[in-house]
């Protein structure tokens, strides 16, 4: 009992933390440097071959107040840029030498404007993807980033990242990818023994803690989750999808599985899950991450996708047994919004129930969405899959 | 810019000329199904329309639709039906009209259905939207799509990595659709020849824009403004009939400074000049009138604006170049307005406010647009620190209504210009 | 076997006690700033005492609604879930339930079993909702009870254009000011509230019979301000019919249906489960 | 002497000042806002003047014997007056109202309840502002409704009568007393005050003597100007309508010269301003169009909680716990009170956290508009209360450094009409003093 909660308070100290404390230690311990990014996904074995720190910044959820964030953006934004620049302005993410910002959505693409405006000083990273999924279009547009990157990451790191270097870095993510793979089959097996609320903080963790601290601490809750006998409960099973970049508050998370719902499967904290399966070790280490990214990452909705659009979530509706498909999207997030009509429209294809609502990250009432996803559970309990 | 509103606000030459463009490039389309004509449906900015049209193919472009239906009060009705098929009421609703109107037949402005698309060309220059906006059509269609990806200008600079990823993705994807589309093979020449058209129009249009410079402006860089873009960003770049549009309307304006007059507004010539505004933003549709007023009224003319810059940057010297024409239709995609970082945005405006010798500037923000939106407060900060000019801010949509709120923009532009007024001096 | 619903909403709170699918009572009380749970517990208790029956003769206590602190229930079910059930008992023919609270609308698409295929409902923002209504009748000084009778008389509706029930309110004082009269005023209102229940039908993919529940649906004004609006739809997208009932006791729709679901449930698990 | 007045017709309230040419203050006068506009501002005005009578007559008094007691007294008493007459309509218009076809059932009931209310309503004002010197609101309106609601309930109680009928009878009728103007001569009512003071045969004639020469000094309405949300709708001509942003910058410069950021929250509206040296604004703030977290916000509080608006704030000062508020959604703010007193959270410390969401949101909106610069003034109605005061000086403190010096003047709800009468003074010394 007592040592799954010491893993699970950690977490939650991470998760709290806004002012980075671990990646302060972590830097003073090793003098090295540490560059954040902001959601979704940016290969971190880049970072890390570089030696330096990744860390995934993912907004202040409801632990912060903004004042000076509001200042920056209307009301019809959504809300985690805020945050994100609330923190930068109060000084909590001065440990951070460098920032990534992932072309995801037109927000982020100008908050990488924004910060070079606000600290010219820092390294500001616009981290250009390719929607060209072609080997010699897009894959080469996409190594050249890469590569461009690394020249940044060696000027401000002063160690050049080498093949061997990114061969390592990529076996160590690809031993997190794995374990973060097996948490999530087994929470589809037995919700109940890891609850989405432990296995989120699980993730969030991932985002902060050096990786092979991450490997070990995934490895240990799991070995310990399976002895804590938690019984199971009459609730329904859910996916969860539009979470993928501004992320719930943990309270809403809570309230979901409160209102009669397990998620047996959802799209939080992408960083580690992007990639499906693990990178090949062997070849061109650069170009074995460029292909991954091109033949074998995640369906999500900032990827240009016509051909088979929602068929990952109906087939992770199918392989976890799940009873319905929730949606939960950050209000004012403009990709998922305009996705969730198409991935709604494949669901009603396969008769799959959804229901869906927006929250931002420091809701703090979750009566409204208690409600939906309680009337959702409720319609399954009473009248089963049919 | 629908002929009605184009008819009725200048009836200048210029204007005729225009409003015969539109009207032609209309009844082409509504009789493109009898005349085989092929449709392509594709974006304003970073449009190669040169490129489409030497295939003989015909161009629409959904945000020309919507706004139109705004100018025609249809928007809402649209942005309603969109919002009924389970659209969010967060996100632009320049994509929500267009879907509506095609619930509803696609009617054109004249009543006539206009044709659905036998491609969608996706160039996402400076919008992620965009990309959604065309997988949802593309699931209503299932036409095919042929994607354009536009890097972004993040370090305020075109590399040569992005030139060659555009020109490699027009040389292996989009020519080859447009050859299987046409049925023709890839024409250089006429390409060119449509390439060499565009330049000389830029080169008028350019000079158009900037004889805001002249006191008083004898144009209105915006609202005047988006009538005077209306043929080269869209589907007339490139032809004999823009050339004549700029030619003339060069011109007139000439013709206008001579005689020292202001801009023409939908109530007559302006007659006093009080106050040189710069505006940063696009346009709200739907009252484009009313909203005009607020700033006549208060006799403030916009000299310089940059959402006349969305389909393309030309004041720094780029024009299409009949020698390059892959290389320089890149270079022209990715030097659109809103492909731009911000802090290139920041130094554009600051830029005008000096050049054009303006007294201030105003943030026109959009719920619809977070490519222009978002950062909007810092730029609007920024060039305050800049320029020592204030700015200000006000807040609507472009294509629905309920956005727009009469009373608290003009509340908040009269504030303004008294602010400008008393700090001229003028303390009535 | 008898059960009962307790419907706690955020201006009243209703009671009903059904005995083998009938309605045997109801009972409905405003909270008007008193706490909610004492309410209950001596409504509750008053209702034992008029049916003179004993705590344990109800078989399953239902609570909807606004209901976490009510400890004495068996059971609880969510609003549109009770509403679903309570609208279709209230009339069999009802594919829709749309609920009109103080704060909150829903809409919900149910089949013929009650099943609840598909819903809506409003979000943190109160625009539109009852609270709002009885805001501006309080400031036009009308009772809310008459409300609807003076909507009709309207000639010439003016539009109320305020997205925002406070700026709502603002507005109706500038209406009032440049002379609109009354009847126009709320029903400018009754018209804006009826085109946000008909956007939330929609999107609740709802077709057919509606049936109109929460203390609005007896809001005659707001019933024909959905009639005509959606007439005005029909006109123009040519499909998509609603065709709108009340009902006397629309407002304690949920508690019924919450009394309903408890016999449901009941029968199903609950009676082995105490066995 | 010639007379210059602002009037800032707000969401809510409606304010006017009375400056005399050399631009010092004379004047107040506050009424509610209501449907008639021009009857609001007609009563500010009139208050305004009043007040500036009242002025005269206390430089006149200085030299009686217990002069400021005297004077508060007469002052009160003269309030009495006005608040009689009002009530005089009242009672008429609820006798007109009983007409109305949902009263006809309980016709008898009504009018004995008429009846019973005019003399309960007359001692009540007799108390209040004769012998207790303290009435409850500067309305009339909310006076008397405490005086209705309070007989109302024991008559509802006795007779079993639904009270929603009797609030619905006064609803009703307090607009119509609302949108007439009042009769209110000084020149009658001040005898009338001083009658009912001292009764008809003159025991104080120094007094009397100060009354008279107040009473026959001339007060030349020179010049107005108008300002606020309704500012459009007041019948002036354009020149003399100044926006309600300009108005607060240059007002607060009058009250604090050293003034560089105004924050005003009204009723619907929140505004950060940024002025110079001179009452300029150079940048300014509004919110956007919802009205979370404004004035009216704390009123559905009070509403809710059955208390008068100004005893809100002092309640939330004993708050021992900070509580997060969410939703400052004015319509939404009684339910979420109600679900944090289900959750077992004190009513203070609740309190307090609304007001903290109030002052949050506020402070966006001033870092929008270019952040907190030394000296800051707070303005309008919510700067009298002393919980939001509280809340705003901690987090400026924490977010801005605790150098900056905040400044609350008493006039902070008038903030609004000094600059317009400022901006009157001023643009008739621009066409040229003394004609
Ligand atoms: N006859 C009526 N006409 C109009 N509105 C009414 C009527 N009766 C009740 N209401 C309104 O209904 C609302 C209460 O509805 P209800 O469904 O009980 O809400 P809740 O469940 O949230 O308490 C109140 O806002 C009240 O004003
Ligand atoms: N005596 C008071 N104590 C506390 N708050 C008050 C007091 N008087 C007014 N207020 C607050 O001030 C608000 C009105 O402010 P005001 O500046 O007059 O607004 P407006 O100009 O929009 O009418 C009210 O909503 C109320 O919250
Ligand atoms: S929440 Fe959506 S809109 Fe906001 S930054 Fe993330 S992806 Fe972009
Ligand atoms: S977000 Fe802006 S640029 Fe993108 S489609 Fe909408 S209006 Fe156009
Ligand atoms: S717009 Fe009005 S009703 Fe909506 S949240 Fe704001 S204050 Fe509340």
């Amino acid at each position: 009992m007592s040592e799954i909660n010491d893993i699970l308070n950690r977490c939650q100290e991470l998760y709290e933390d806004l002012s980075l404390g671990y990646v302060q230690r972590w830097k003073e311990m090793y003098g090295k440097k540490a560059v954040g990014f902001l959601p979704v996904y940016v290969p971190r074995e880049l970072i890390r071959a570089s030696g330096m720190l990744p860390v995934g910044i993912m907004g202040g959820g409801d632990q912060i107040e903004i004042i000076r964030g509001d200042a920056y953006f209307q009301s019809y934004i959504c809300h985690i840029p805020r945050s994100v620049i609330e923190m930068a302005l109060s000084g909590k993410l001065d440990c951070l030498d460098g920032m990534m910002f992932p072309s995801i959505c037109d927000v982020i693409r100008n908050l990488s404007g924004m910060w070079q405006l606000m600290f010219p000083e820092k390294l500001s990273i616009y981290f250009d993807s390719p929607q060209n999924f072609e080997s010699d279009t897009g894959g080469i547009f996409y190594q050249n980033e890469l590569k461009r990157i690394l020249d940044e990451f060696s000027k401000l790191s002063g160690i050049t990242a080498t093949d061997e270097s990114l061969r390592d870095a990529t076996a160590l993510y690809n031993q997190n990818r794995r374990l973060t793979q097996q948490l999530y089959r087994r929470r589809a097996d037995k919700p109940w023994e890891i609850p989405t609320s432990e296995l989120y903080l699980l993730l969030r963790a991932g985002n902060i803690l050096e990786v092979t601290e991450h490997n070990q601490m995934l490895e240990r809750y799991m070995a310990l989750a399976s002895k804590e006998n938690r019984k199971p409960l009459d609730n329904s099973r859910l996916v969860l999808n539009g979470s993928f970049c501004e992320q719930p508050p943990l309270g809403l998370i809570r309230a979901l599985e409160r209102a009669g719902g397990y998620i047996v499967d959802d799209d939080f904290v992408l960083a580690g899950r992007m990639i499906k399966s693990e990178i090949p070790l062997k070849g061109d280490p650069l170009e074995n991450i460029v292909e991954a990214y091109l033949k074998d990452s995640k369906d999500v909705p900032f990827k240009y996708n016509i051909e088979n659009k929602g068929d990952e979530l109906v087939e992770s509706f199918r392989e976890n047994r799940a009873d319905g498909v929730i949606f939960c999207a950050a209000s004012f997030c403009d990709p998922g919004l305009l996705e969730q009509p198409m991935l709604q429209g494949r669901l009603d294809k396969d008769k799959i129930a959804y229901t869906s609502f927006q929250f931002a990250e420091n809701t703090g009432q979750y009566q409204v969405i208690r409600e939906q996803v309680g009337t959702f559970s409720d319609t399954i309990k009473l009248w089963g899959g049919q | 810019m629908t002929e009605k509103t184009a008819r009725e606000v200048l009836k200048d030459d210029s204007m005729m000329i225009q409003k015969k463009l539109i009207s032609g490039h209309y009844n082409n389309l509504a009789q493109a199904r009898e005349k085989g004509k092929k449709i392509v449906y594709t974006f304003v900015p970073g449009n190669i329309i040169e490129l489409v049209r030497s295939f003989g193919l015909l161009s629409m472009l959904p945000e020309i639709d919507s706004l139109q239906s705004a100018m025609r009060k249809k928007s809402d009705q649209y942005v309603a039906e969109a919002e009924k098929m389970g659209h969010s009421e967060d996100v632009c609703t320049y994509v929500k009209c267009h879907i509506g109107m095609i619930q509803s037949g696609i009617p054109g402005p004249d009543g006539r259905p206009l044709p659905e698309p036998d491609l969608l060309l996706l160039s996402y220059t400076g919008c992620f939207t965009f990309l959604k906006w065309f997988e949802l059509l593309r699931q209503r269609f299932k036409c095919p799509v042929v994607l354009l990806q536009i890097p972004y200008q993040a370090e305020g600079k075109i590399t040569k990595d992005m030139r060659d990823y555009i020109v490699k993705q027009l040389k292996d994807d989009v020519i080859p659709a447009l050859e299987k589309l046409s049925g023709m093979k890839y024409d250089e020449e006429r390409f060119k020849d449509a390439m060499r058209k565009s330049s000389q129009a830029e080169e008028d249009f350019v000079w158009t824009l900037n004889s805001a410079k002249q006191k008083p402006s004898p144009i209105d860089a915006y609202f005047g403004g988006v009538y005077y873009v209306g043929p080269i960003f869209t589907y007339f770049r490139g032809t004999d009939e823009a050339a004549e549009y700029y030619r003339v309307l060069r011109e007139e304006v000439t013709q206008r400074i001579a005689r020292k007059l202001g801009p023409i507004t939908p109530e007559g010539p302006m007659r006093n000049e009080k106050f040189r505004i710069v505006v940063e933003g696009p346009p709200n549709w739907t009252h484009f009138r009313e909203f005009w007023k607020m700033f006549y009224d208060e006799e403030a003319v916009v000299v310089a604006s940059s959402y006349t810059k969305v389909g393309g940057v030309y004041e720094s010297g780029f024009r299409h170049d009949p020698e390059n024409p892959l290389s320089s239709t890149a270079d022209y995609c990715l030097g659109c307005y809103t492909n731009l970082s911000l802090p290139s945005r920041v130094e554009m405006i600051t830029n005008y406010i000096r050049d054009f010798q303006a007294d201030g500037f105003i943030v026109h923000s959009v719920k619809s647009c977070n490519s222009f939106s978002a950062g909007q407060l810092l730029m609007l900060r920024e060039i305050e620190t800049r320029t020592g000019k204030s700015g200000g801010f006000i807040e609507s949509d472009l294509v629905d209504s309920r956005y727009f709120s009469p009373s608290n923009i003009k509340n908040r532009l009269e504030s303004y210009f008294q602010m400008l007024d008393q700090k001229k001096g003028g303390r009535s | 076997m008898i059960t009962a619903g307790i419907d706690v909403g955020s201006s009243s709170i209703k009671i009903a006690v059904m005995k083998e699918g009938e309605l045997i009572y109801h009972h409905s009380e405003k909270l008007r700033r008193r706490e909610p749970l004492k309410v209950i517990t001596q409504a509750y208790s008053l209702t034992l005492k008029e049916l003179d029956l004993k705590e344990e003769e109800i078989k399953y206590v239902a609570t909807t609604g606004e209901a976490e602190t009510v400890e004495f229930r068996t059971g609880h079910f969510y609003t549109m879930t009770t509403h679903a059930r309570g609208g279709l008992f209230l009339n069999p023919e009802a594919r829709a339930v749309v609920d009109v609270g103080a704060l909150h609308a829903r809409a919900v698409q149910i089949d013929e079993r009650a099943k609840v295929l598909n819903y809506r409902m409003t979000s943190q923002c109160a625009s539109g909702s009852g609270q709002f209504l009885e805001n501006i009748s309080r400031y036009l000084g009308i009772s809310i009870e008459e409300i609807g009778s003076i909507s009709l008389t309207s000639k010439k509706p003016e539009p109320c254009s305020s997205i925002c029930a406070v700026l709502a309110e603002t507005d109706a004082i500038n209406m009032v000011s440049r002379g609109i009269k009354t009847p126009d005023i709320v029903k400018g209102i009754h018209l804006s509230i009826a085109g946000r229940l008909i956007k939330l039908l929609r999107a609740s993919r709802a077709k057919g019979v509606v049936i109109l529940t929460g203390g609005l649906s007896q809001d005659i004004g707001l019933v024909a301000a959905l009639i005509e609006l959606a007439g005005i739809d029909e006109l123009k997208s040519g499909d998509r019919t609603y065709e709108f009932k009340t009902h006397p006791l629309g407002a304690f729709a949920g508690a019924i249906g919450a009394a309903l679901w408890g016999a449901f449930r009941y029968e199903k698990v609950y009676r082995k489960i105490v066995a | 002497m010639k007379c210059f007045y602002g009037i800032d017709l707000g969401s809510t309230t409606t304010k006017a000042v009375v400056m005399d040419h050399e631009s010092h203050i004379i004047g107040r006068g506050i009424t509610n806002s209501r449907s008639n506009y021009d009857a609001a501002c007609e009563i500010a005005k009139t208050e305004a003047f009043i007040d500036a009578r009242f002025g005269l007559l206390k430089k006149q008094s200085r030299k009686l014997e217990d002069s400021e007691a005297v004077f508060k007294k007469l002052r009160r008493a003269f309030e009495l007056e006005e608040y009689l007459e009002q009530l005089k309509t009242l009672i008429h218009e609820l006798r007109q109202s009983l007409d109305e076809p949902r009263f006809k059932n309980n016709l008898r009931d009504l009018s004995e309840f008429i009846g019973l209310l005019e003399p309960r309503a007359i001692q009540y004002g007799e108390q209040v502002y004769l012998k207790d010197d303290k009435p409850g609101s500067d309305f009339f309106r909310d006076n008397a409704a405490m005086v209705y609601t309070r007989v109302a309930e024991e008559f509802c109680a006795k007779k079993r009568l639904s009270f929603d009928l009797t609030s619905g009878l006064f609803d009703r009728s307090i607009i119509r007393v609302e949108n007439q103007t009042y009769n209110i001569d000084f020149d009658d009512k001040i005898q009338s005050a001083y009658e009912r003071l001292f009764g008809r045969k003159n025991p104080n004639p120094k007094l009397l003597d100060a009354i008279n020469m107040s009473r026959g000094t001339k007060l030349e309405e020179t010049l107005g100007v108008g300002t606020g949300y309704g500012r459009l709708r007041l019948p002036f001509p354009k020149k003399q309508i100044r926006s309600e942003i300009l108005c607060h910058g240059l007002g607060a410069n009058y009250m604090f010269p050293g003034t560089r950021t105004v924050l005003d929250i009204g009723g619907q509206d929140t505004k950060g301003i940024q002025v110079d040296g001179e009452g300029l604004v150079s940048s300014f703030q509004m919110n956007d169009r919802c009205a979370a977290g404004c004035g009216r916000y704390l009123g559905y509080i009070a509403e809710e909680m059955n208390i008068p608006l100004p005893d809100l704030g002092p309640l939330a000062l004993d708050a021992k716990k900070n509580v997060k508020i969410n939703s400052t959604c004015t319509v939404f703010a009684g339910a979420e009170l109600r679900d944090r007193l289900a959750d077992g959270q004190q009513r203070e410390d609740i309190l307090m956290g609304l007001h903290r969401a109030i002052i949050f949101r506020a402070l966006s909106l001033l870092a929008r508009s270019g952040g907190i610069r030394d000296e800051f003034t707070f303005t309008g109605g919510v700067a009298k209360n002393q919980a939001a005061v509280k809340a705003l000086s901690e987090l400026v403190g924490e977010n801005y450094g605790k150098d900056i010096k905040i400044n609350i003047a008493p006039d902070s709800i008038f903030t609004g009409a000094i600059g317009a009468a400022l901006f009157a003074v001023r643009e008739y010394k621009d066409k040229g003093d003394n004609p």
